[in-house]
């Protein structure tokens, strides 16, 4: 039983107990420290030298998109604990709204990184999941975990979004379950084993077609509310701007992924029966709805956080329309996308949650100027971040936005050509917000001077999103590849 | 080297003649107005006198005062050598066409300007004003003069022009808009009545003059000069667009040919001296509508031309 | 054992439907509480009847002692907690159009989608598909944050019908993955509205409106 | 070649990065001397034959950054260098008055700017061009917002971030369908297979492209970023981004829309050199209406972008109706015109610069009598100006006068149709060369000229040598260029027919080094009409200082005259002014707003005080993206009401996408 992946996941639970019964501050932070550490250094293990490895009983699959996935995962992971750190050091130095409400002290930091850990360990279980069940299983546990941290602060506004939160994704995930029930169905039985994704494929060839398509609508609605699809998407602004900043990052970079790959993966499932048509357009429509419904909040917005978490929308229904287009180049882009998109906007919420604690002026883009002057990393962290999400070159997203919307023009050319009007919206939105507040007129307010940790934290995901998107180097490009291959030909690694 | 020869004696009589044609000018108009009027030879004698007078300078002029009259001169000494006067194709005809005839008379309206804004008056600055909207004006009109016979000559050399103008029907629809269109950007190229009136000095009507108040003197007596051979060279312009016989076309006996042409022009000058006598001062913001008249005259002749009317 | 016959399994389908667009239009908090554990119980006897052997009896079991009993239990507590005990949901005049609209559609709709599968089969899905919706129709029509969390158990009964039909027994991982899944999600609910209740907040969904745009 | 690449991607690289570590600036400044060097033997060496092809190992596998050196990018790459060494020197000077942090990241991002201009020309595959595009575009914006603290500057950077931003999303656009229609991202398979593509095809390409370039380069509709943009990044970016960034995209529509798509449907060049007219002619006359000197150099621009797009329409239609001769002499016209606005253009940003540094500030109407206080600068900023107002023997007339040619030619072997476009065209040129020379007397006259007009203008000195010497030097190219056209002529007669294939025509096209000889009708410039011009001038002005001095009295300087009275210091002619009568001309399209307010006191003839203010409207603000603003706003505010904030509303999308999906997804 006791195989690397199924230690990988079970380490963030065990931290998450050990947090509990921490003493002391300082050994909350080795304790985390070292548990992350050996996080990371096992993914890495397991990413290089364990492809295709199988664990908790072949409930755990370390196939080429898991891989990918994990990697994800445990980098975010770590940088969002990390950041957990300074996020709670300023909340309770501060003084704000938090901490008049949950009172100060270890007890709330300690439940804090129980349920963080938890999340993070839930989401490695639905990464590295190789069955449909388990993948189930995981991202329920996933809305239960984070639904604690998005109402985490206990206020008004926390409460609201994540009761919101947990209404919608426990009706959606209810919605999955009937895929699952259905697919266990289809497939004849015969206990767990039938979910994994690889005899699902297999046993598809003989599901008749009808059946197979509801549970793909079941899915796609209920995975699609999860991974935040448009008009599905309702709870994601809510719970992304009320959530810890650290846990913002972990739910719009990592989480929404999953859900999407989960979701890629039952669509295999269902091309087999029903033919590639069915599936993959209406993923690609569901993108398309995304993206066009995120525009209009990202060229009117007053909320820093919310206009990530709308950005979040726009990109997760891009990578829907990459996985969607189903062509090898266009998946890779989604793929790429989907990596470089976690480190940017986990990065970007890291800035944003320190702003809200620096500047003092809340989350409000109308108060928000001259932060150039006034706190350049963060000013830097905020520009590039918008301009990596945007698809300027040389950051990051660019060959994955070309390479998704060639795969888009490539299918049609009007629809690519609507695609890239409205990205460019967006891209005038978010850049008219973020270049009012990193330039303009600098408010009164003290210099707020950066730190090494703050620049670590900040610009290790820039840096990573850099090297991956633009430099993209072998191991990374063949990754990505491969993970591609898995989902466009169907063949576990 | 017998070119230049030929380019330098050009020059040297074209500076001596147009004292001769402004005063012939000046005489049909006295002659109209009922006057005496001063005689043929008065712009000589006017010449000689401001060069004799003291050279006074304003106190804010810099180099550019000094330099204008000259350099004014010479541009337009210049031009008339790639235009044919009396001889088609002209001394240095082959290095010029009609684009840089345009250019030059630009160039030398341009200094004047600058020197204009460079006595630090108001006179002056207006004078510089009014002069840059009629000269940017102008340049379209005079372009559209030469439109038909360069769609015809396929060409802007002078020579060329000129054949194509003297080959084509003589009285023909075309030709008659070009000549009504080449009197009023001649008028307003040489500063004359219904856009400027060269006879005043009451403020706030004059252009050229408002321009060149501060000069006096030597200088003056250049720009002057320099104001007279213009004259002539969009005299011979317009000849040579509309009226090339003599010039091109035609064979005329050689010692007849100068002759005939010389004619020519006192008749064209003449012509001016009339029009000019016959029409009253324009308000100063309609010109554009007049300066618009003769481009669109001669845009219609181009386009008459293009579409084959002759 | 013989495969049931369909007529009473239907007859049973029939019920829950009936119970479920019943939750729709029911409007005393208390009585939807009551409504829900009817439906429940139909719901076992559904599993009795449709998956043979022991293993229905399990889940009719796991059934009664989760749905029956446990999770009305809680929704009484948290509607005492919160002050709710008699309110009275006034829930959109139109929810029975919905429901009849939603019945509707899914009875047009349904066949293509069953094809392929035996009559049985073919019904319960019909009626699982049917009672989720119905349960979705409820969360949006009612207003009380109580409604909401007891049409979300009505969503899982229909699940539970349609996992007990067609599987026989989802595989106890998942089954019980899934049952702790609600219960957790009912006590998260529970814990929420223990806050929404502390802060003031109104039980009314329609005013939690802080959150837009 | 291929060290020379490297060298000078690592100059620029440590220019970069000396600008954003070292306090002193010097360093920089001389790396980045080296980087222009290096890239400037670099297309030398292109230029006489050697052949540089290299893929750079970026991105994930199906993409890769080739770089080429084919004779078009060798010219634009040895112009970005050029320039950029003028104001590289310039620009290390000029950054002195700047504040630390300002300071340093101006001497960072010019490096990098002129980099990825330099990478745009070399680039030879569909990422290895956007990725230094939208470096350039955004190295630029930098740039720009380098005074970000002021509003003003933000709104500016920020259109310019927009548009810069849709033009390369448009490029993406054509980009991908050229990819999605051939199969690969390379030019040269895009060379060779474009000309099968289907009609419709090639044309929305053909517009996305220029739509994208045009943007960039400022054509009409889409030159509203360029008079916001330009006059607030410092002097000698602002010089670089009018003089060669422009430039760039002048390469980009050369590159595609001749060697990629090749000869298309007429409407393809009519559209262009429409789009060409309505520059010149606008940008000519929103400049007149300005007295801010970098907003009104920053218009000029739009006006000669405007004729370098007449050159290049008429090209087009030459391809088109198999003229080869005509579109090879358009396309050097255009090319020629290119050059020579980057010289010019530059130099006078660069004087522009010099007089802010000197403390007079931007305004025209706060200047006056600079020339005799920076007798260096006034030279130079004469001497642009006089370039591109296009009067001979400056280079300006060169290429206008090559333009002019094609225009002709094309009105006399067109057809009917086309001869009223080269008619309009013809007229256009006429007019836009009479307004500019009308611009530049006002802005050499009153900026430099007279006496000046306020404190600061008195106090103004020289700036230093590093300063004035590189706008001295672009005054002389301008006036070495005019002097002896052939030099250029010719290079370029042969690189435009090598871009439109048309071989043969070569040798007839221009002959000689000095001389531009056109192969028809025998019209042609050269330096016999300049030298006649020069020694007409020397001996008048010997004339006139030798013969007269024996007869008249030594001369004096007196104050002038002022009706008796004495001359204000605000008295004389003011740009506001001197623009006032061309208001009024041109009312149609300047729709000018004024209010006059006077106050009096005792009686109205006794005024006190009397308030001028006058503005002319921004129509393409106004009418065009006026409305498509407030479109958007208006449909996004709508769009919003989907987040309602209510439950049950979300709950209920979830409830119809379902039915939807069970009802219609079959």
């Amino acid at each position: 039983m006791v195989d690397t992946l199924s230690l990988i996941c079970v380490l963030p639970f065990a931290c998450g107990v050990a947090a509990l019964l921490c003493r002391r501050a300082g050994d909350l932070r080795w304790m985390l420290g070292i548990g992350s550490g050996t996080g990371v250094l096992l993914a890495a293990v397991a990413c290089v030298g364990l492809p295709g490895a199988v664990g908790l009983g072949g409930l755990l699959r370390l196939d080429a998109l898991a891989r990918v996935l994990l990697a994800v995962v445990v980098v975010v992971g770590a940088l969002s604990t990390a950041e957990s750190f300074s996020h709670w050091r300023d909340e309770l130095a501060r003084g704000g709204a938090t901490a008049a409400l949950v009172g100060h002290g270890l007890p709330h930091v300690r439940a804090y990184f129980f349920w963080q850990q938890a999340f993070l360990g839930s989401l490695l279980l639905a990464a590295l999941s190789g069955n449909l069940g388990l993948s189930w299983v995981a991202i329920e546990l996933t809305t239960i975990t984070s639904a604690v941290l998005v109402g985490f602060s206990g206020g008004a506004r926390a409460v609201e979004a994540a009761w919101k939160y947990v209404v919608l994704c426990s009706v959606g995930l209810a919605l999955a379950l009937l895929t699952v029930i259905l697919l266990y169905a289809l497939s004849g039985g015969g206990g767990l084993h039938s979910l994994e994704w690889n005899s699902l494929r297999v046993a598809a060839a003989t599901f008749p077609t009808g059946p197979a398509k509801l549970a793909y609508l079941f899915a796609l609605v209920g995975f699609g509310t999860k991974s935040g699809l448009a008009p599905l998407h309702a709870w994601l602004p809510d719970a992304h701007s009320e959530a810890p900043a650290p846990v913002s990052a972990l739910l719009s970079g990592v989480l929404l992924a999953i859900v999407l790959c989960t979701l890629v993966r039952v669509a295999g499932v269902t091309a087999v029966a029903t033919g590639p048509a069915f599936p993959y357009h209406l993923l690609l429509g569901a993108g398309l709805v995304s993206v066009a419904v995120a525009t209009p909040f990202l060229v009117l917005q007053d909320d820093l956080k919310r206009l990530l978490a709308y950005s979040s929308i726009e990109q997760i229904g891009l990578m829907a329309i990459g996985f969607g287009l189903h062509a090898p180049l266009a998946v890779a882009g989604a793929v790429l996308q989907l990596v470089v998109h976690a480190l940017t906007k986990s990065g970007l919420f890291f800035a944003a949650g320190r702003l809200v604690h620096e500047m003092g002026g809340g989350q409000r883009l109308a108060r928000l100027r001259g932060l150039g002057r006034r706190a350049p990393l963060l000013g830097a962290a905020l520009l590039f971040g918008v301009f990596t999400l945007g698809g300027v070159p040389p950051f990051g997203m660019f060959f994955s936005e070309v390479a998704i919307v060639q795969g888009a023009i490539g299918a049609s050319a009007g629809a690519g050509l609507l695609l890239l009007l409205m990205l460019s919206v967006i891209f005038a939105g978010l850049t008219f917000y973020v270049g009012r507040a990193v330039f303009g007129a600098r408010r009164q307010g003290p210099h707020v001077h950066a730190t090494a940790t703050g620049l670590a934290i900040l610009g290790l995901p820039a840096a990573l999103s850099v090297v991956v998107g633009l430099w993209t180097p072998g191991v990374v490009a063949h990754a990505v590849s491969a993970a591609a291959a898995l989902v466009v030909g169907g063949h576990a690694l | 080297m017998a070119m230049w020869g030929a380019a330098v004696g050009q020059a040297l009589a074209v500076l001596l003649v147009a004292p001769l044609v402004h005063g012939l000018i000046q005489r049909t108009k006295a002659a109209l107005q009922g006057r005496h009027g001063p005689g043929l030879l008065q712009p000589y004698f006017t010449l000689i006198k401001l060069w004799r007078r003291q050279d006074i300078r304003p106190t804010p002029a810099s180099w550019i005062f000094v330099a204008a009259p000259r350099l004014a001169l010479g541009i337009v000494v210049a031009a008339t050598l790639s235009v044919p006067l009396l001889w088609n194709p002209a001394p240095l005809g082959w290095d010029g066409d009609f684009v840089v005839v345009v250019g030059l008379l630009a160039l030398e309206r341009y200094v004047l300007s600058l020197a204009g804004l460079d006595t630090g008056t108001p006179f002056g600055g207006l004078g510089s004003s009014r002069e840059s909207i009629v000269g940017a004006l102008v340049e379209p009109a005079l372009f559209a003069l030469a439109l038909p016979w360069m769609v015809l000559a396929g060409s802007t050399a002078w020579p060329a022009l000129v054949a194509a103008s003297a080959s084509a029907t003589p009285a023909s629809v075309v030709r008659f808009f070009g000549l009504g269109a080449g009197l009023i950007v001649s008028l307003a190229e040489t500063g004359r009545l219904p856009v400027d009136n060269p006879d005043t000095h009451l403020e706030l009507t004059m252009i050229h003059e408002a321009m060149l108040l501060e000069y006096s003197g030597p200088q003056l007596a250049l720009i002057s000069l320099a104001q007279m051979t213009k004259q002539l060279l969009v005299l011979a312009l317009v000849a040579d667009l509309l009226v090339p016989w003599g010039v091109g076309g035609l064979a005329l006996p050689p010692g007849v040919q100068p002759v005939a042409v010389l004619a020519k022009w006192a008749a064209l000058a003449a012509g001016l001296g009339v029009a000019e006598s016959l029409s009253a001062k324009l308000r100063f913001f309609r010109l554009p509508g007049y300066l618009g008249a003769a481009a669109a005259l001669s845009s219609a002749a181009a386009v008459l031309q293009v579409w084959g009317v002759r | 054992m013989t495969v049931p016959e369909t007529g009473l399994l239907g007859g049973l389908a029939d019920l829950l439907v009936v119970l479920s667009l019943g939750l729709l239009v029911v409007r005393p908090a208390l009585w939807s509480i009551g409504l829900l554990a009817a439906q429940a119980a139909v719901l076992a006897v559904i599993a009795v009847v449709a998956a043979p052997g022991a293993g229905g009896w399990v889940a009719a079991g796991v059934i009664l002692l989760t749905k029956v009993v446990g999770i009305p239990l809680v929704l009484q507590w948290v509607a005492r907690r919160t002050g709710s005990e008699n309110a009275v949901d006034w829930s959109a005049p139109w929810a029975w159009l919905v429901g009849a609209g939603i019945v509707l559609v899914v009875r047009l709709a349904l066949p293509t989608f069953t094809a392929g599968l035996n009559p049985q089969h073919a019904v319960l899905l019909g009626t699982a598909v049917l009672v989720l919706l119905l349960g979705l129709a409820g969360m949006v029509s009612g207003k009380l944050l109580l409604a909401q969390a007891v049409h979300l158990v009505v969503i899982e009964n229909g699940l539970y019908c349609a996992g007990l039909a067609l599987t026989g027994g989802l595989p106890a991982a998942l089954d019980l993955g899934a049952a702790v899944d609600l219960l957790l999600v009912i006590f998260v609910l529970a814990w929420l509205s223990h806050h929404v209740h502390r802060l003031q907040l109104p039980l009314h969904v329609d005013e939690l409106r802080r959150l837009r745009g | 070649m291929i060290w020379l690449l490297l060298s000078g991607l690592g100059a620029y690289g440590l220019a970069a990065l000396c600008g954003a570590c070292l306090r002193n600036g010097r360093l920089a400044t001389l790396a980045a001397l080296a980087g222009g060097a290096a890239f400037a033997a670099l297309a030398v060496l292109a230029l006489l034959g050697a052949r540089l092809d290299v893929r750079l190992p970026l991105g994930p596998p199906p993409f890769a950054l080739r770089l080429w050196t084919p004779p078009l990018s060798a010219l634009f790459v040895l112009l970005i260098s050029g320039v950029g060494i003028l104001a590289s020197v310039y620009g290390g000077a000029y950054v002195a008055h700047f504040a630390e942090q300002k300071r340093r990241a101006v001497l960072t991002l010019t490096p990098l700017f002129l980099l990825s201009m330099t990478l745009v020309t070399l680039a030879a595959d569909l990422a290895a061009f956007l990725i230094a595009w939208e470096a350039m575009s955004l190295t630029s914006y930098a740039l720009v917002m380098t005074d970000g603290e002021r509003p003003e500057v933000v709104r500016a950077g920020y259109v310019y971030l927009v548009m810069t931003h849709v033009g390369a999303v448009c490029l993406l656009a054509a980009f991908l369908l050229l990819t999605g229609a051939t199969g690969s991202m390379d030019f040269t398979i895009w060379a060779g297979a474009a000309s099968a593509l289907a009609p419709g095809l090639r044309s929305a390409i053909f517009v996305l492209v220029l739509l994208g370039f045009g943007s960039k380069a400022a054509l009409v509709p889409l030159h509203v970023w360029l008079p916001r943009a330009h006059p607030v990044a410092p002097s000698h970016v602002s010089g670089l981004m009018s003089g060669v960034m422009l430039k760039v995209a002048v390469y980009g529509l050369i590159l595609v829309g001749f060697t990629v798509l090749g000869p298309g449907p007429l409407w393809w060049g009519l559209l262009v050199l429409a789009l060409g007219v309505l520059s010149s002619v606008l940008g000519v006359l929103y400049a007149l209406a300005e007295h801010d000197l970098k907003r009104l150099l920053a218009y000029h621009s739009v006006e000669n972008v405007g004729i370098i797009a007449m050159g290049l329409g008429v090209a087009l239609i030459g391809q088109r109706a198999h003229l080869p001769l005509l579109a090879v002499v358009a396309l050097t016209a255009a090319l020629y015109h290119t050059v020579n606005h980057a010289l010019f253009k530059t130099a006078l940003f660069l004087d522009a610069g010099s007089v802010q540094y000197a403390g007079v500030g931007r305004n025209l109407d706060r200047m006056g009598g600079l020339l005799a206080r920076m007798p260096w600068t006034g030279v130079s900023l004469l001497v642009a100006a006089a370039s591109i107002s296009g009067l001979p023997p400056f280079n300006g007339f060169v290429s206008e006068w090559l333009t002019y040619q094609s225009l002709v030619r094309l009105g006399a072997r067109g057809g009917p149709l086309l001869a009223l476009c080269a008619f309009a065209g013809v007229l256009a040129l006429a007019l836009t060369g009479g307004l500019a020379a009308a611009c530049f007397v006002k802005v050499s006259g009153v900026g430099l000229l007279g006496r000046p007009r306020t404190e600061h203008a008195t106090r103004a000195r020289e700036v230093p040598p590093a300063m004035y010497v590189p706008a001295l030097v672009l005054a002389g190219l301008c006036l070495g260029l005019g002097l002896l056209p052939g030099v250029l002529a010719a290079p370029f007669a042969a690189l435009a027919s090598g871009v439109l294939h048309a071989g043969s025509v070569l040798p007839q096209t221009a002959t000689g080094a000095v001389l531009v000889t056109l192969p028809w009708g025998g019209a042609r410039i050269g330096p016999g009409a300049f030298a006649a011009f020069a020694l007409a001038v020397a001996a008048t002005a010997a004339l006139a200082s030798a013969a007269g001095r024996r007869v008249r009295p030594a001369a004096e300087v007196r104050a002038p005259w002022a009706c008796g009275g004495e001359i204000g210091l605000l008295s004389q002619y003011s740009a506001t002014a001197y623009a006032k009568p061309f208001r009024q001309v041109f009312g149609l399209i300047y729709r000018p707003v004024r209010s006059v307010q006077v106050e009096s006191a005792v009686h109205p003839f006794f005024r006190t005080r009397v308030e001028y203010q006058g503005e002319i409207t921004p129509v393409f603000d106004r009418y065009v993206y006026g409305p498509v603003l407030t479109g958007v706003l208006a449909l996004a505010r709508y769009g919003r009401q989907l987040q309602s904030g209510s439950l049950r509303l979300y709950l209920g999308y979830i409830l119809v996408t379902l039915v939807l999906l069970l009802t219609f997804v079959r």
